[in-house]
Order: structure tokens, then C-alpha cells, then sequence
């Protein structure tokens, strides 16, 4: 079972969109899905007192990280009825406009498959321990947090 | 007896070290360790620090031997 | 701008899975970007009355259809802080497994894309005049109904 | 007058056309053409068709000379 197998979440730098395509490709043959839904975070170049972000470098308390990534995911099968559910988040450089995160959850029907996501989204963003360090264009940086 | 001390992001930068095996006193609270070293330290904003000891978030625990106790920082994935 | 730039909804059979790397990398300069939603209709090899659906031939009020569809765009943009909207919708046959719908939205902030996409979804499904018609592996189809 | 009318996925099934032009009376409502061509077609359900007058949902208006008459059944995109 999909559900089952324990998934790593963290893959080395930016996450590709061709990664992304080959995750949607493999679920073609998946034809109990009728809906999937996918969310994407960006680094944004923000200007903070007139410097630019050029990259996020992302570290993260991996053990507890992948550990709490796994409780996440027994709890969102537990409570919606999807049939897939795949999560990969950067580690180290990510450059501004490149991806760092990717959910990706599918279902028979739309609003399932797009409440998992919002709620695998919501969940990593506030109980997974990921930190990031925003590199501005000028090589000094500072610590991001999430609102 | 020992613990090992883990700490990341600003904090770890702040501290100047991302891990060390403290020698502490038998009974001490993961509270007391927090106020110690972010004394020690002089980590800014310590409401912000939360402490995961054995990887669960928990700062109300009596330390023991070997435990591995984790100094983090605001979240930020995504 | 791209808010006001006429758009065609409609693609002839299946969104192939590399047509959606290539809309997400075209971002990558958009470096005002955030977060990105997506959500895709896939079809379902439904069983009916021990038939099994192997496909379904799509069919639109083209015109109408293109013309609803920028209002909801527009109502979309004056609603949603969004940076860009992409939506696509299949015409013709797209078989079992196969991807029919891609709606593509983008927003400094998270909470604005997902929403903003799940407006264009909801607002697709109900108001475009598109047609579908579920072909059965034995040939014979029943005409498809959004609920 | 003429009206130009459009038969759309089932209704143009059943009709077994998806296009004719009608001469029609002046003055004739939307909704008359629609229970008009409905009996003639032996349409079923017909609460569950919509007519689109010149691409507007609309079945309250008086018919023009060449306006453009759409039968939709029930919408079923994504």
C-alpha cells in the first residue's frame, strides 16, 4: 500500500517541474482518480530594506522532520479519502523563482483531493521543523519564519 | 549524567555550534537547560525557542541520561 | 498584460503531463511568485451497470464557452490577488487516466492561489457549456452530468 | 423570421442534428421555441435543459431575426 510505505520528504536543492510531470505521468494508470490537486512554493526575490532575497537555504532537524512528516500523513488518510498523497520539500540552495516545496494529492473526487492538500500544506508549513535562510543578492542573509 | 544538545537555524549560527554533549545534574528539566544555555549563549527572542526533546516537542519533561535534546527555531518550510 | 490578453481554454484530446512542466518552469522568472495551485481532472474508468467507462468525448458551445470563461477570469482577477491564471480544458477524446482539466493559478501568497484556483474550478464546472460523453469499453456512452 | 438554432451532446443526439434554421413568428418567446422544439424532438427531461439566446443563459426574451438559439443539456466539464 501506498499509504503504508514510509516516503522521504527532502530531496537535495530546487525540485525540477519535470519531477513534477513524471509524478503526475505515474498516476495514469490510477483510473479510480478523478481529481488531483498539486501545490507549489516559489522563492520569492522579496526586498527587505532595500535588499533583494536571491535564494532560500534551507536545513532541517531531519529525523524529527521526516518523523513528524509521517504523523501528518497517517492523520490525512485517516481523515480523507484519497488514494495517493506525495510530499517533497528542499533541502540546502534554492534559488529565487525555483520550486521548494511540491504536494501533490489525488482522489476520486475534487474537493477531497484538494482539502488533503491544503491540509498537508498547512501542516508542514507549522509542525515540520524546516528553517530557512534567505540569502540576499549581497551575500548577507536573515532567518525566515512562517506566518 | 549526559545529554546531547542539538541546535539549529538562527539559533545554532547564534550559538556558534550545531551539537554538544552536555554533562548536567541528575533531575534537571528541559526548561532549566533552555534558560541555561540560551543564558549562556545570549539567544535573542527565547519565547520563540521551542524544545523537542526525542524528537517531541516538550519542554516539560526531567531530562535523563543520553537523552537528545533539540533547540528550534520558528519553523519555516514551504 | 496578462490579465487582459484573450485566451483560449480549449486543447484537442488529452493535457499531456509535459505540457504542465513547461507552464510551471515559464514562472521561473516570475520571481514575484509565491505559490502556485493546480488542480487536474483525470478521467475515472467508472463502472455503470457493470460497464466500465473507457473514455470520454468531450464537445463545447465553443464560442460561449470562450466567452464565459473570460468573465470568470476577469471576476477572478478583480476577486483574487492572483500574478497569472492558466486553464485548460480537453475537447475531443480523452481516454481513462488521462488528463481533461488544468487549471493553473499563482499568488505572492499561498491562501490566494488555492482559493483563487478552486474559484476557477467550481466556476468552470457550473457555468461553461461543455459536454461530455462517456464511452463504455463496449461502445455503447451515456451522456455525462456535473453534480 | 429566421431563427439560427444549435443542438448541443444529448439534445443534439435525440434531435439527430446540431444545427437548423427555423422561420419562426414574430414575437415568439425563447421559452415557446423551446417547448415548441421539444415536443417536435421528443426531448427528454426538459427542466434540465437551458437555452442560450445569442450566448446569454436566457429564456425570458422575445426572439429577434437572426439571433442565435442554443438547447444546452446539463453542463459536465472537468
Amino acid at each position: 500500500m501506498d499509504k503504508k510505505k514510509p516516503k522521504k520528504i527532502f530531496v537535495q536543492g530546487a525540485i525540477a517541474p519535470e519531477k513534477i510531470a513524471q509524478s503526475i505521468a505515474n498516476h495514469q494508470s490510477k483510473t479510480n482518480i478523478g481529481a488531483h490537486s498539486i501545490f507549489l512554493g516559489q522563492i520569492r526575490a522579496d526586498e527587505v530594506n532595500g535588499k533583494t532575497v536571491s535564494a532560500i537555504d534551507y536545513s532541517a532537524y531531519e529525523e524529527m522532520a521526516e518523523s513528524v512528516f509521517h504523523e501528518i500523513r497517517e492523520t490525512a488518510f485517516s481523515k480523507f479519502n484519497i488514494t495517493c498523497a506525495h510530499i517533497y520539500h528542499s533541502l540546502g540552495k534554492v534559488k529565487k523563482g525555483e520550486l521548494c516545496l511540491f504536494v501533490f494529492t489525488s482522489s476520486a473526487h475534487r474537493k477531497i483531493a484538494i482539502e488533503a492538500c491544503n491540509y498537508f500544506v498547512e501542516e508542514i508549513k507549522s509542525k515540520v521543523p524546516i528553517f530557512g535562510k534567505e540569502i540576499f543578492e549581497d551575500e548577507t542573509h536573515q532567518w525566515k519564519t512562517n506566518k | 549524567m549526559k545529554v546531547n544538545i542539538k541546535y539549529f537555524g538562527m539559533i545554532a549560527e547564534t550559538a556558534n555550534r550545531s551539537e554538544e554533549v552536555l554533562e548536567v545534574a541528575p533531575g534537571l528539566s528541559a526548561k532549566e537547560l533552555k534558560d541555561q544555555q540560551i543564558r549562556k549563549y545570549q539567544i535573542s527572542d527565547p519565547d520563540a525557542v521551542q524544545l523537542a526533546v526525542n524528537q517531541n516537542l516538550n519542554s516539560e519533561v526531567e531530562l535523563k541520561e543520553g537523552d537528545e535534546v533539540a533547540f528550534l527555531p520558528p519553523f519555516a518550510g514551504g
